[in-house]
């Protein structure tokens, strides 16, 4: 067990998958020579060479899509898009080629891809810089989406990732690249579409992903201490979506809430209040509520996008709205 | 580097055409084979399609048949080929039995793509036949990305393996041509990119959809080298193309080559081309490189005309054997609609029929609402 | 009023617009010299000239960002992207441009932008010819995102699109263009961000959109002869999604059944049932199901497409299992 | 059509600098007292960054001071620019005030954007300056609008309006740039498309990113003809650029012109550059166009050492007073976050801060759960 970065968790396990697997390449804008944009791939081309770290010109769509026609003749390419935000320009190969190869060609071909890109807005990068949209991938059949939380997970679920044979998304955070967890040593990998209960609690259930689940529980932790009990789900894996264990802790918790960095409308928050009011309907006694972003493009100025988004403020103050409405004894 | 037209193959005839007298006969007899194989199938799939036996879109390759078999004469077994939606020919003259393409059609499980794919996703992985792409460009950079694998894994040399990429003449306006060819010229890729120029892309002609009708020429943005050949004339598509993929295969050089041909009819079945006027359409039926190359066979003396009928023939009756193979086999079962998403089984893959309540996880509680 | 179809009304009010207003105009792929690939815009050409109706080539991100760009300086291009698939390929212009432009840069441009484009399933068309994603779009502050679902409303909202200063998906459906309905003979506009009540009913509320809007009214109508009343909620438009609208419905019904043609993961029925959950959570009687589609990339094969969409049948079938959970009396 | 190479304006110095003979003194003096703010503002920028008084990224111009000047030297009042995200010289040689810019990228209700866009979207509807864009090749397809709509609106002629589209050297791999010049050259639209060739994209060098490097001939795959000058040298700039806008006013003939100049320090405030040896850093420093100029001007006597070091003493301060104005400016109030989204108001948009319940209308029942 050592304790790592998120961002070291990351590159140690894309290390440690290149050095078990030939076959595994790395590709994307400035991974190379510059080292990475947020320096996950630091060292990896000098210790790899060209062949196995190649830096693209910008041209998202081209090298992703150059990725999924390697990934088709077996080799396990893992592509960085430098902000998920650029995905965009590569979204038809992703959707309309990665997710669809398999299903449409009769099964014949295979895609083992992996895309890994950060999301997050709160670095004051303005509208076209700060998205998520984690839910345009979430939406479609034939990927698979992670969203860790943690270093352990980023190990897990990229090294999971890595080996499967279909295309995933590893969205990463740009906030959580510098925080630290306890890491394994051993190689392990994680289940792709299983959710995780980072913290066990009675009173209220808490689904949240990635940097969200990471802010849930430092709320919980400090509920704890006013005695309120708090249940957290990072989910891990959006697609596919683990269902039942959200609603097991609902049944339990009789309530719930969604944090999500996201947008409310049609978000990542939607589809797991949806499932709850149906898997867990007779359970809740309250309305699920749902924590999210404004609805507006991401403003730069600081104090515009502070308000713009979520925090554990707003994430407390539904608890206790959430509890309260259900007179839950303080 | 250089740009350069080519009309025809080695040598020329008077006409135009490729001399076929230093040809062994038994190919030249092949590719007219393949030819009237691909027109009578196309024929009857606009057939089927107007009895409904063939749905979606059906987009057909009548009039490029001799750009078709040049381009596949050229291919290596061990080459990749990815195709646009417009693939019926060349998955025929790359060998698939015309039974299973038109079980495709049919959407019957015992299709190239077991049903799933229709007339535009033609795939056979024995056959290197890397599938027809109905997103315009999309196939570019997958084909690119082939042929990546291939100069990861593998020295250039004569028996190197190649990829051959087919764009329609439209499609070189979008950014994944400009994207991939430049990929592809900086990396070195083995990679041949075949322009089937058919003057048009649905009604548009190449001369209002692109500045730079020279498509061939199109390459001069990344120092990519580029050829043109008369796609009527099918022993200059094929040695055209071999030039091209032996450039690619030994000395990792990707390169554009063009084939001018002609779409007889619609862009699929049901467009009536009205946007084209009668004079159009006849002089399209004059270019016909069916007849011609018939004609040509019959002229220096490599088939009679009663050898050439019967090949018309037999074209026709393996269509009509196609057309039966389809028409017996079986649709896929619903059994198998959740068996193609993910080829790696993950828990909570959802395999929900529409309607289905959600599958939630067992409900162990007595509690009740 | 006169009885028109779908795509009568559109092609009549696209006249309709640019005769009113020079600075409409045209652009897409085959909408000229081809009349269009649906023929929307047939004999368009013939009386207003390329100038008015510019045929482009094949290039989605680039004639949907010049359109964007000549929105910017005043004009009010009504673009056709052929179908909404191919819209992957122009998302980052939608999205990271026209959605953003107006708020990036502090409200000193405006881009009065329509896109019209239509999506569905259920035509043999695969997997990549046959989505919705209408999603992608309704998720996005600054996007505005219509349905019209009858003629009288593809008249209504395509011209209260095009008089808006701020971009707008029209959002058609391969499956309506040839219904028919009575349209008013004289000009109007409906409010984007107003759902309306299909049809009146006291037992359960049926929310959909577009070709689902449809389906909804004729299996309502057929329940009715049964003895089930139904509401039929059609949304019209996904942004902004008038929840007051569905809420004031089920709040008088307790009973809700979203139908939608996407897959239902993180798909607009999820919004839609997290809505009613969230603003009618007192009043539901049952949890509110989604009837959509199966999850996978939509196979050519009709046996395997037919079972992988939603039909009147299957909508039929939850509305019956959703009063029978709760003892409605036959 | 021809593609040209142009290292300076009319005539050329034997140390291959614009002759400044025949320029009458003033706009030179103009265009180095622009030079001069900035090099002094961005140094300061960077400074502010460190302080945390600007967030986000923050792209300078630092090395590129004679590109930015000569082009906006060239550009008439009537016409517009679209920017990349490294544009506030633009902003500052177009006229907009120093504070005004200062302000954005400090987040400001007095900056250009009101503080919502920041140092990459920097905007003046007054000035014609479109916009900055952080998507890499994203204001390719709108600046091919804006030109577009300006042919729909007008002929062409000397005092037409025209279009500046500025895309860096890393930006011409992308499929956007490939659309829209394709476009703006089918349509004949009244635009110049300037390549600021700084020599990378953040650590790429053109070599290795565009298998064409000479990167003003890629619009040959358009028949589009380029220009390529020398970026250090403001009068070739200015010169260059006045006769592409002047091509595109008159005959709406596109055109693309490559600047060749050098970034002085890293892509970003952040980026120490450490991909760059020191030798590189050095040639680099050599190359400083602000010390060139600032010399010519003084061997050409049209300044003396002492106004030279006046205006830069100015320059510093106008810096100042700008940052001044930006830290006494206000940010954007909270009551603003829902006024910018959309332009026509419509029911129903949502104004919901985070952890506020939803809008679902008034419940008027009486009854309860
Ligand atoms: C991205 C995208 N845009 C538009 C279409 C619709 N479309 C299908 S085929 C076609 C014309 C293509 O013309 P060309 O490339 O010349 O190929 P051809 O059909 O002539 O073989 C168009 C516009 C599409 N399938 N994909
Ligand atoms: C579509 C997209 N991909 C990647 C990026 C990240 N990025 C920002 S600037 C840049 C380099 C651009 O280089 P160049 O075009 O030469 O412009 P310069 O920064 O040198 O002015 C990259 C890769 C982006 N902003 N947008
Ligand atoms: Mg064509
Ligand atoms: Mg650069």
């Amino acid at each position: 067990m050592t304790t790592l970065t998120y961002r070291q968790a990351l590159h140690d396990t894309l290390r440690a998958e290149m050095l078990r697997d030939d076959n595994v390449l790395l590709m994307g804008e400035e991974i190379g020579v510059f080292e990475g944009s947020y320096k996950i791939t630091a060292g990896l081309l000098a210790e790899f060479g060209p062949r196995r770290v190649k830096d693209t010109p910008i041209c998202e769509e081209g090298f992703v899509g150059a990725a999924i026609g390697a990934a088709m003749l077996g080799l396990r390419p893992v592509v960085e898009i430098m902000t998920i935000n650029f995905s965009l320009l590569a979204i038809d190969q992703i959707v309309n080629h990665a997710a669809k190869v398999h299903a449409m060609f009769g099964g014949q071909a295979t895609v083992p891809l992996v895309i890994r890109t950060p999301g997050g807005g709160g670095q004051q990068l303005a509208a076209t810089h700060s998205q998520n949209i984690e839910v345009y991938y979430a939406h479609m059949p034939g990927l698979k989406v992670v969203a860790p939380a943690t270093p352990a997970d980023a190990k897990g679920l990229l090294a999971a990732a890595i080996r499967d044979d279909d295309p995933v998304l590893v969205l990463e955070n740009l906030a959580l690249y510098n925080t630290k967890g306890d890491v394994s040593d051993d190689p392990y990998t994680l289940d792709i579409g299983r959710a995780a209960v980072m913290k066990q609690g009675r009173d209220i259930t808490v689904i949240s992903y990635s940097r969200g689940a990471v802010i849930a529980l430092q709320v919980a932790r400090r509920l704890e201490e006013e005695g309120i009990s708090v249940e957290v789900i990072d989910l891990r894996s959006l697609r596919p979506l683990d269902r039942p264990a959200i609603c097991a802790s609902v049944r339990k918790t009789s309530r719930a809430i969604v944090l999500e960095d996201d947008w409310l409308s049609y978000g990542v928050g939607a589809e797991v209040a949806a499932t709850i009011q149906e898997g867990a309907f007779d359970y809740l006694d309250a309305p699920v509520r749902r924590v999210a972003a404004a609805e507006v493009p991401l403003p730069y100025s600081k104090p515009l996008e502070s308000a713009a988004l979520p925090d554990a403020a707003d994430l407390t103050k539904v608890i206790k709205e959430t509890l309260d409405a259900t007179r839950y004894p303080a | 580097m250089s740009d350069q037209v080519r009309t025809a193959g080695q040598t020329t005839t008077p006409d135009g055409h490729s001399d076929l007298s230093g040809e062994p006969p038994e190919p030249l007899v092949g590719y007219y084979r393949q030819m009237a194989l691909i027109r009578a199938f196309e024929l009857r799939a606009a057939e089927m399609y107007t009895k409904a036996k063939i749905g979606g879109y059906c987009h057909l390759n009548l009039g490029e048949e001799a750009t078709v078999v040049g381009l596949m004469a050229a291919l290596c077994p061990t080459d990749y080929l990815f195709a646009t939606y417009r693939e019926h020919g060349y998955a025929l003259a790359r060998g698939v039995p015309a039974e299973r393409v038109m079980a495709e059609l049919f959407g019957k499980a015992t299709g190239t793509s077991g049903g799933w794919g229709g007339s535009m996703h033609l795939f056979d992985a024995d056959l290197r036949l890397l599938g027809g792409y109905g997103i315009v460009g999309g196939q570019i950079p997958l084909a690119t990305g082939a042929a990546l694998a291939i100069s990861y894994r593998a020295e250039p040399g004569e028996r190197a393996e190649a990829v051959m990429c087919l764009i329609g003449d439209g499609a070189t306006n979008i950014g994944a041509f400009h994207e991939s060819l430049n990929l592809a010229a900086i990396w070195h890729l083995p990679i041949v990119y075949v322009i089937v120029n058919n003057g048009l892309g649905m009604g548009t002609p190449v001369s209002a959809s692109s500045a730079e009708p020279e498509l061939y020429r199109r390459g001069c943005a990344y120092r990519m080298p580029g050829t043109r050949v008369d796609g009527n004339d099918v022993l200059a598509v094929r040695d055209a193309a071999a030039g091209a993929l032996d450039r690619a295969r030994s000395e990792r050089r990707p390169s554009i080559l063009e084939a001018v041909c002609y779409r007889l009819r619609g862009h699929s079945v049901v467009d009536p081309a009205r946007y084209r006027t009668k004079e159009e359409t006849d002089r399209l039926r004059s270019l016909d490189p069916l007849p011609q190359f018939r004609s040509q066979l019959i002229t220096a003396g490599i088939l009679d005309g009663e050898e050439a009928s019967r090949i018309d023939t037999d074209a026709e009756q393996a269509v009509s054997a196609a057309v039966a193979f389809a028409e017996d086999s079986p649709f896929p079962g619903q059994d198998q609609l959740f068996a193609r998403t993910y080829a790696t089984p993950v828990p909570n893959t959802s395999t929900s029929l529409p309607g289905e309540p959600l599958d939630c996880g067992p409900d162990q509680s007595d509690r009740t609402g």
